[in-house]
């Protein structure tokens, strides 16, 4: 327990080092999350593109 | 043989299925890479006897500063080969560089400042690493802004391509000039990487986080760049095929 | 003037396989074919935003297609676009008129771009051009105190100065009165006889008389 | 090709006095903004003296970057960018004319101005000499890089921030070694180095930045 707080005190830099990952989590997070998200939407939207086409050939 | 590899990776179904297939792996290695690295950085790693441990913030900077550039030379790479050979797959992998380059650049100047504020005792010195860096957000930012001001994409991606050709003769004359104007000013800054020898047990978790950035890079890009490309290609036939397979 | 001038000695073949061209995500066109030799006319037809001016645009190397290319004499004009250039007068949508300067001027400027046959000093030819387009003593009057028709006959000008033997004329005729549209179709037919080529899209009727022309539809093929 | 160039830099010189009005603007605009310096600092002579150099090449940039979009904005609207684009002459050459056109009617009033104003802010007779070869390799260098940038925004209709975005982190290098060479002038050190990266800085800007513009612009038209 006390290595735990030890090691997350950072030996008193705690706040500029774990801010500092912090941010890489985040912003590294979105990078990943956003385009996945971006790829939900699209399908849906290519879904309707298609299934439009498909109407208008009939 | 390469030129053949390459003309089939400009196919964009080809591309589609092959980065489909490799993703899973990448993210793997990516993550077995940051778990290492981070194990290796925070834990392993002795604290620096001058810095203490806020020297572990190295381990997110410095990888993140290296790939700024590195995510820039690939873009006028795939820049050039787009204008030369008009291959569809280098405009989107140009084009999709950008924002990573430009979030792994603001990633290194926050953290260079927040690295500086225990070491200068504030948050921002006019030091020639960091000015670099942050005119090379201002590169990034302007490849982006031009790209979302052109509302034909593939016009806009060869205005991206010159620009990113140009950006990159300028990079290393902005960067001397730079530091040649940083040391004029105010002598030898603090030089946070120019140790005599770093001990090993630091040096391993940095390479290792360096290759972990460029996975991450990599799996961002493919991932941004496979949405583009089926937008882009939502008409043609591999695409339908593609959604029919799924049977959704 | 049209008379006396020989044949053109460069005529060759303008070809165009499978062109397509996307805008804004949809076809523009697609499969555009067709061959034109000398002597011949195309002239395009189709309704407004059905991509004549892309087409002649792209004709003049100045739009990329998506698909296909253009050949003249059956090499690709992105190899050998100096030559190609060298053969081609456009006369586009907005005339490549500056409103400040001189009709001489205009045409001296255009005179080198396209690296007429003439010379710039030569105050004889550029008078007989003048003459022929009815512009004379109007040599040092500034284009933009010309009427939207004299404009028009200035930028026209620029197919005489050059022995170019393709002319890409968009819509040549609008803002023309009768004697205006009677010069401008002497001028193709002069130039079809010498041998030339023209590609030319126009709302009105040309009157030419004993020349091949092709039409081509695009609001047909789209 | 010379014929060319000429005629291109005399035709763009006669349309910038054709439009006297305009042609002062960019020299008000620099003037101006060197003005308002010692409002909004205060008229300390010892600090003025300091950041005169700075302050006269910042309004520098800004100046050319206010003008620039005229290198090409009236060629683009009235089509004269496509007759020089399909014309039979280079158009990287075509472009050298209109940088070098530019330089002349913006540029060199600068150049003339700036030591006269920075008399006005106390900078030492070595600084003034120094400031005049820095403006006079600088400025060409600033139309150069320019040409790159408005080349790429003169289609759309909203360019003028996203230039400023793009030029300026460009013109970076210049600002910093002019400006040291002034500093250094007036501080009585030697300014050869700056000075010299300056001149290459001039001879690499000319020498790359025409092709670079010419394939924007070809993007921009087509």
């Amino acid at each position: 327990m006390e290595a735990f707080l030890k090691f997350i005190d950072m030996g008193g830099y705690a706040g500029y080092v774990w801010s500092s990952y912090g941010l890489a989590l985040l912003v590294f997070g979105l990078s990943i999350i956003l385009p996945l998200k971006e790829k939900r939407q699209l399908e849906k939207r290519i879904r309707r593109i298609i299934q439009n086409e498909k109407s208008v050939s009939k | 043989m390469i030129m053949r590899f390459i003309y089939q990776l400009g196919s964009p179904p080809y591309f589609y299925a092959l980065s489909g297939r490799l993703l899973p792996w990448l993210s793997g290695l990516c993550f077995i890479l940051f778990a290492a690295g981070l194990y290796g950085g925070l834990v392993l790693a002795p604290a620096d006897y001058q810095q203490g441990d806020s020297f572990r913030i190295i381990y997110i900077h410095v990888p993140a500063a290296w790939m700024s550039l590195f995510v820039y030379m690939i873009m006028a790479f795939s820049g050039a080969m787009a204008l030369i050979w008009r291959i569809k797959i280098a405009e989107i992998i140009l084009i999709n560089s950008a924002h990573i380059g430009a979030v792994f650049t603001f990633l290194a100047l926050v953290t260079g400042s927040i690295w500086g504020k225990p070491m200068w005792g504030t948050w921002w010195v006019w030091d020639a690493r960091l000015t670099s860096e942050l005119l090379l957000l201002f590169l990034y930012l302007g490849i982006i802004a031009l790209y979302s001001a052109i509302d034909d994409k593939r016009k806009a991606a060869r205005a991206v391509a010159i620009l990113a050709l140009v950006g990159v003769v300028n990079i290393p004359i902005i960067h001397y000039s730079v530091e040649w104007w940083s040391t004029l000013h105010q002598g030898p800054t603090v030089t946070k990487f120019d140790k005599p020898s770093i001990d090993t047990r630091m040096l391993i978790p940095l390479l290792l986080m360096a290759f972990a950035y460029k996975f991450l890079y990599a799996i961002v890009v493919l991932l941004r760049a496979r949405n583009d490309l089926l937008w882009r290609e939502r008409r043609s036939q591999w695409v339908a095929t593609l959604f029919s397979k799924e049977g959704a | 003037m049209f008379k006396s001038l020989p044949a053109y000695t460069k005529s060759k073949r303008l070809s165009v396989k499978n062109l397509a061209v996307e805008k804004q995500d949809r076809w523009l066109f697609q499969n555009i074919n067709f061959d034109l030799q000398p002597k011949e006319v195309l002239h395009l037809e189709g309704e407004n935003g059905s991509g004549k001016t892309t087409l002649l645009r792209v004709l003049c190397g100045l739009t990329i297609a998506d698909e296909g290319d253009v050949y003249w004499n059956d090499v690709s004009i992105q190899k050998q676009s100096y030559d190609y250039h060298l053969q081609l007068s456009y006369v586009g949508h907005s005339d490549g008129i500056k409103q400040d300067l001189t009709v001489v001027e205009n045409l001296r400027v255009a005179m080198v771009l396209s690296r007429s046959i003439y010379k710039v000093s030569d105050k004889q030819i550029l008078g007989d051009i003048l003459k022929n387009i009815g512009l004379e003593n109007k040599e040092d009057t500034l284009a933009f105190h010309l009427s939207a028709g004299q404009r028009r006959r200035l930028a026209f000008a620029r197919c005489l100065l050059n022995d170019s033997a393709l002319w890409i004329l968009d819509e040549p005729l609008t803002a023309l009165d009768i004697k205006g549209i009677a010069f401008i179709e002497q001028a193709i037919q002069a130039h079809i006889e010498r041998g030339g080529l023209a590609v030319i899209t126009s709302h009105q009727p040309l009157n030419i008389k004993n020349v091949r022309c092709t039409r081509l539809n695009l609001s047909a093929v789209a | 090709m010379l014929q060319a160039f000429l005629i291109i830099l005399q035709r763009d010189l006669i349309l910038a006095i054709r439009h006297r009005a305009e042609l002062m603007n960019p020299m008000l605009f620099f003037v101006l903004v060197v003005v308002l310096f010692p409002l909004g600092i205060g008229a300390e002579a010892t600090i003025l003296e300091r950041i005169a150099p700075g302050i006269i090449w910042i309004a520098a940039l800004l100046s050319a970057l206010l003008s620039l979009d005229r290198i090409f904005r009236t060629d683009m609207e009235d089509g004269s960018l496509e007759q020089m684009l399909i014309s039979a002459q280079p158009m990287s050459l075509l472009i050298l004319a209109k940088i070098i056109a530019h330089w002349i009617i913006t540029g060199l009033p600068v150049v003339l101005v700036g030591p006269l104003l920075a008399l006005f802010l106390g900078l030492s007779a070595e600084g003034i000499e120094t400031l005049f070869f820095t403006l006079l390799l600088g400025t060409p260098v600033l139309s150069a890089i320019g040409s790159v940038g408005v080349a790429l925004t003169v289609g759309l209709r909203r360019g003028g921030v996203v230039l400023s975005l793009l030029v300026l982190p460009l013109y970076v290098p210049v600002l910093i070694f002019a400006s040291q060479a002034v500093d250094a002038a007036a501080a009585g050190f030697p300014t050869a180095a700056p000075i010299a990266m300056l001149s290459a800085l001039l001879l690499l800007s000319l020498s790359l930045t025409p092709w670079a513009a010419s394939a924007a612009l070809k993007m921009s038209v087509s």
